[in-house]
């Protein structure tokens, strides 16, 4: 039997991460689930220069960029939907201190199961004939860019289209709704890229919003989309997306979501934003403190919630779930 | 005139619908995207197959406007949860689906859209950092090169408006003609770039967008006014009828949270 | 709302299927689930000269072969797993009646991703280098073959790899554990390649082996694979894969399966077997005494059984799911 | 000499069991590839991450041999279910696998496997019906591209052990030498083959495979007389340690049904 891989998330970013590396994100969309508990970590270990692969941009990298831990970033989004742009990373942007390199929603996971898969590259037939092909943050004095999406000709019938470059982080951060100890995953809720990316980052660690025993995995193996086989460490974190939702789980908070990106818009916001949310708390009670415990009980009261049930009776209680 | 007041956003949105078939395949972005593609299905296109880039299937947003095309609000009552590639690359980049509906915060005469940043005039050879910084292409670009065809939904301001986009985030028809052809995307490109003042169309040849309508509330003059290009008025131009009661109520029960109700 | 998609068999057939078509079985592996009711009533309605797209061969095209009703077939695998070789397959391909492609079983779903995605290719880094690039059942003049899988250069490393052409069968008869009238199904065990192949297909039909109210879906979203928007028909048909096995519903039925394979092996055998097992029932009523009612509860015995337990609470009588 | 009885079969899924190291991510074919690997899991591999190429994760098969590699035995108590593109793609043609099993119709000198057909004779310049159609490459192909390294396990006769297969199905050396690095597979290629009489490994350089091992019941005479090719012999060939006790208990409880016991 394999063992089991719960570890405390300072163990996880202490082992997993380093300055400079590829780090990449598992979240449903920009304001889906997402492990921003795992920046905020980032954060408080003091991880710089990282190069940020997120799919789309979330509150977790809208955070990395304003303080200015993330240098270079590729994604397919960077807002936050219906909460506007995302104030942090477009300071970050703006003034140059972050590169960002620019792809769409279907790249950056065609980009993954590239990476997956260990293709040389992957055939582009969206992003080329605009200026997501033309342009390169990374390296922009080419115009048309040399390197970021070029040329390749379909030997059955001649045409020209376009190769993404294949993606395969040096670490993905994947939220996900239950995880066992072994490190199987289930999640609630569109996968989005998640995956595809299991599969393409040299390394992963699942961030799970509960623990349940590996007979609810065995009940129900065709919702396990990330086997244990692939996996090197599992962290226990509840309301790991916060403010973000997570379906089953909870809500979004629409009030700590609006009042974070408006942290994020000035230094001083953000600097501000960094004392209270993310040196803010010392283990998971305390985090949860933060949020305001009524305020959990509230987002927990998600129409969604039904979505859990059949999963409920494999839920681990929290002092199981300790590393 | 329609017995019910009505905001520029919500004949928007109504006009956006109506360009929705019943039965079609059909993919909706986020916040008002979204709305006009389920005031379509509660309306006239029950039978609609909506999805949102997210890969959620079967699903009638609950509580408002959802705050994502993933979040809890469209998750409730959905059938089918997928994935990014299902979603953006098996149904629209391949070719299947029939209609998407995009935003933009640029758009020019040849219905490029730019959503990606706005600079202090051209980028130049050199790609430099933005003034502004915007959301990025997201799946917009991805529904541009990949639906049957393309409904852009933006607000009518001339900033908006202009002869040609500093960055083009999302293919139209490039640089009118048959520049889009160079490129062979499955998808036809845009068919209706509609706003608050009114809906434009493209040329058949030329490509470039004329007027091809204008709402009860507006006119020629206004969204001449409003346009940063040479605006051409098609022939057979004319008033785009009136919300009808039946329609308001439809898109009201939809935007429970009344994001369009706000007058712009 | 959308309207019910269920009909029978029969009328399943004579609606999507034609001579010559490109006809595609969703399968799960060779001994695995597979429609082969669906196989059957192709040879009641006496379809021939089809162009099979089958990843792995099953007992469907063992006999579709055996019969003369496949004269093109493609595939990764042409065996029967423990079962051996399929013989009704092996007589009509050493007689030549029956051109088969070899592919391998990683290209033949990477051709239907390809296919499911638009792409004029797929980038090939398996099957390059042996005959399977070499050779061409279907242009069996050209040593190398020069279209199968031709040479691709990639652009960011000028590495030369293979490319695929990708599928996109006229229709796929997908085999799945439960589908409710709408047409989203949910399978249990490996999907192999059922949810590319799904995309892929110009046209779907789902056999399904239970059928579920819609609220089985809405509970269980994440297991719902292939959603009604894609789907043309649902055909109920209990025991569709017989005598291959469904895991959650019944075992493989041994003794028919080598039956069965034997009875292909001949000329006369294969007559009978058509008089026998596919002219032998004229409903379900009856396919289910041509099993045998005792076969039927013993094979339904399965140890499998508990993964079917989630989902009972939304199963339809047979009578409710009539087309 | 073990205290029991066991059969070359037994011996043969002994010997490529312990070529299988705890921890590794492994993938197995159907039939006595399968069993051997399960067979390593059971003794002294408890940590191996196995998997099917139908993308069965977590599985350990009950009842006995496998119908085949995603049947009910091998679904009963399995804790993740994916695809094929998973399997074979994300986690073996990717290079990501250490060790997969394969088995063979034919092998020649330099590891390259026959898994298709057997024709009357060099098939010639076009391509023709065979005499015996065999089962095709299945995933054999892409795990001889793709998995860090290779152990073919085949029935060790002159008709099988070959000179040059007619027809490549899974690359192992091709030609020999550095032919392999042509196609820049990222699997290592086959590190052993493992036959009902002994273990052949290729030589570092001419990549020819030479004779390893025996077992206690064979010997190079035996062997020899065996191969279809002239089989060079180790200068540190040795004979293989037999079952301990241990081991051919763990084989049988994993080859419940016996299948490996029938004397071949």
């Amino acid at each position: 039997m394999p063992d089991s891989k719960l570890m405390t998330l300072p163990e996880a970013v202490a082992r997993f991460t380093w300055d400079g590396m590829q780090y990449a994100s598992g979240a449903a969309l920009p304001v889906g689930s997402d492990a921003i508990a795992f920046g905020r970590e980032l954060l408080r270990q003091q991880r710089g220069d990282l190069h940020a692969i997120f799919h789309c941009n979330t509150q977790q990298l809208n955070l990395l960029a304003a303080t200015g831990a993330v240098t270079r970033a590729e994604c397919g989004f960077s807002g936050l939907e219906v909460f506007g742009f995302a104030n942090g990373l477009r300071r970050a942007v703006e003034s140059g201190r972050l590169a960002l390199e620019d792809y769409s929603n279907l790249a950056m996971p065609l980009r993954l199961l590239g990476g997956a898969l260990g293709w040389p590259f992957v055939p582009a037939t969206v992003n080329i004939g605009s200026d997501i092909q033309n342009r390169s943050a990374f390296d922009p004095a080419h115009t048309p860019s040399r390197d970021k999406i070029p040329s390749v000709v379909d030997p059955f019938t001649g045409r020209t289209i376009g190769a993404f470059r294949p993606l395969t982080p040096d670490l993905a951060a994947i939220h996900v709704t239950l995880a066992d100890a072994l490190g199987n995953a289930i999640m609630l809720g569109t996968e989005w890229s998640r995956f595809e990316l299991s599969r393409a980052a040299k390394k992963v660690v699942l961030i799970a919003d509960a623990i349940v025993d590996t007979g609810c995995m065995r009940q129900f193996p065709n919702l396990v989309r990330i086997p244990d086989i692939i996996v090197e460490a599992v962290v226990h974190w509840p309301f790991a997306a916060w403010p973000q939702g997570s379906p089953g789980m909870y809500d979004i908070d629409e009030a700590h979501m609006t009042l974070m990106n408006q942290a994020l818009a000035t230094e001083a916001g953000t600097d501000a934003y960094v004392r209270d949310f993310v040196h803010g708390y010392r283990d998971v009670a305390s985090y949860l403190d933060m949020i305001g415990r009524e305020t959990c009980t509230r987002l927990s009261g998600t129409a969604t919630g039904f979505l859990l049930d059949p999963f409920r009776q494999w839920l681990l209680p929290a002092e199981g779930t300790a590393a | 005139m329609s017995a019910q007041d009505y905001t520029r956003q919500e004949m928007m949105a109504i006009a956006t619908g109506r360009e929705i078939r019943d039965g079609e395949l059909a993919i909706f972005g986020v916040g008002l995207a979204m709305l006009a593609g389920y005031f379509a299905q509660a309306h006239h296109a029950p039978r609609v197959r909506a999805m949102t880039e997210g890969g959620v299937y079967g699903a009638t947003p609950v509580g408002g406007l959802p705050w994502g095309i993933e979040c809890n609000r469209i998750s409730t009552n959905a059938t089918s949860f997928t994935s990014a590639i299902d979603a953006l690359g098996c149904l629209v980049a391949s070719g299947r689906c029939d209609v998407g509906i995009i935003g933009a915060a640029q758009v020019d005469r040849f219905g490029n859209v730019n959503t990606t940043a706005i600079w202090d005039g051209p980028i130049g050879d050199t790609y430099r950092p933005p003034k502004t910084r915007l959301t990025g292409a997201g799946g917009a670009n991805d529904i541009a090169c990949g639906a049957k065809r393309t409904l852009i939904m933006v607000a009518h301001e001339p900033k908006r408006f202009v002869d040609k986009v500093t960055y083009v985030s999302s293919p139209g028809y490039l640089e009118g003609g048959d520049a889009r052809a160079r490129y062979g995307f499955p998808g036809g490109g845009p068919t209706a770039i509609i706003t608050t003042l009114g809906i434009l169309r493209p040329h058949p040849r030329t490509r470039e967008f004329v007027l091809d309508a204008w709402f009860a509330f507006s006119g020629v003059a206004e969204i001449k006014a409003n346009t940063g290009w040479a605006l051409e008025v098609s022939q057979d131009a004319r008033v785009v009828p009136e919300p009808t009661d039946a329609e308001l109520a439809a898109l009201r029960r939809v935007d429970e949270t009344g994001a369009l109700r706000k007058k712009s």
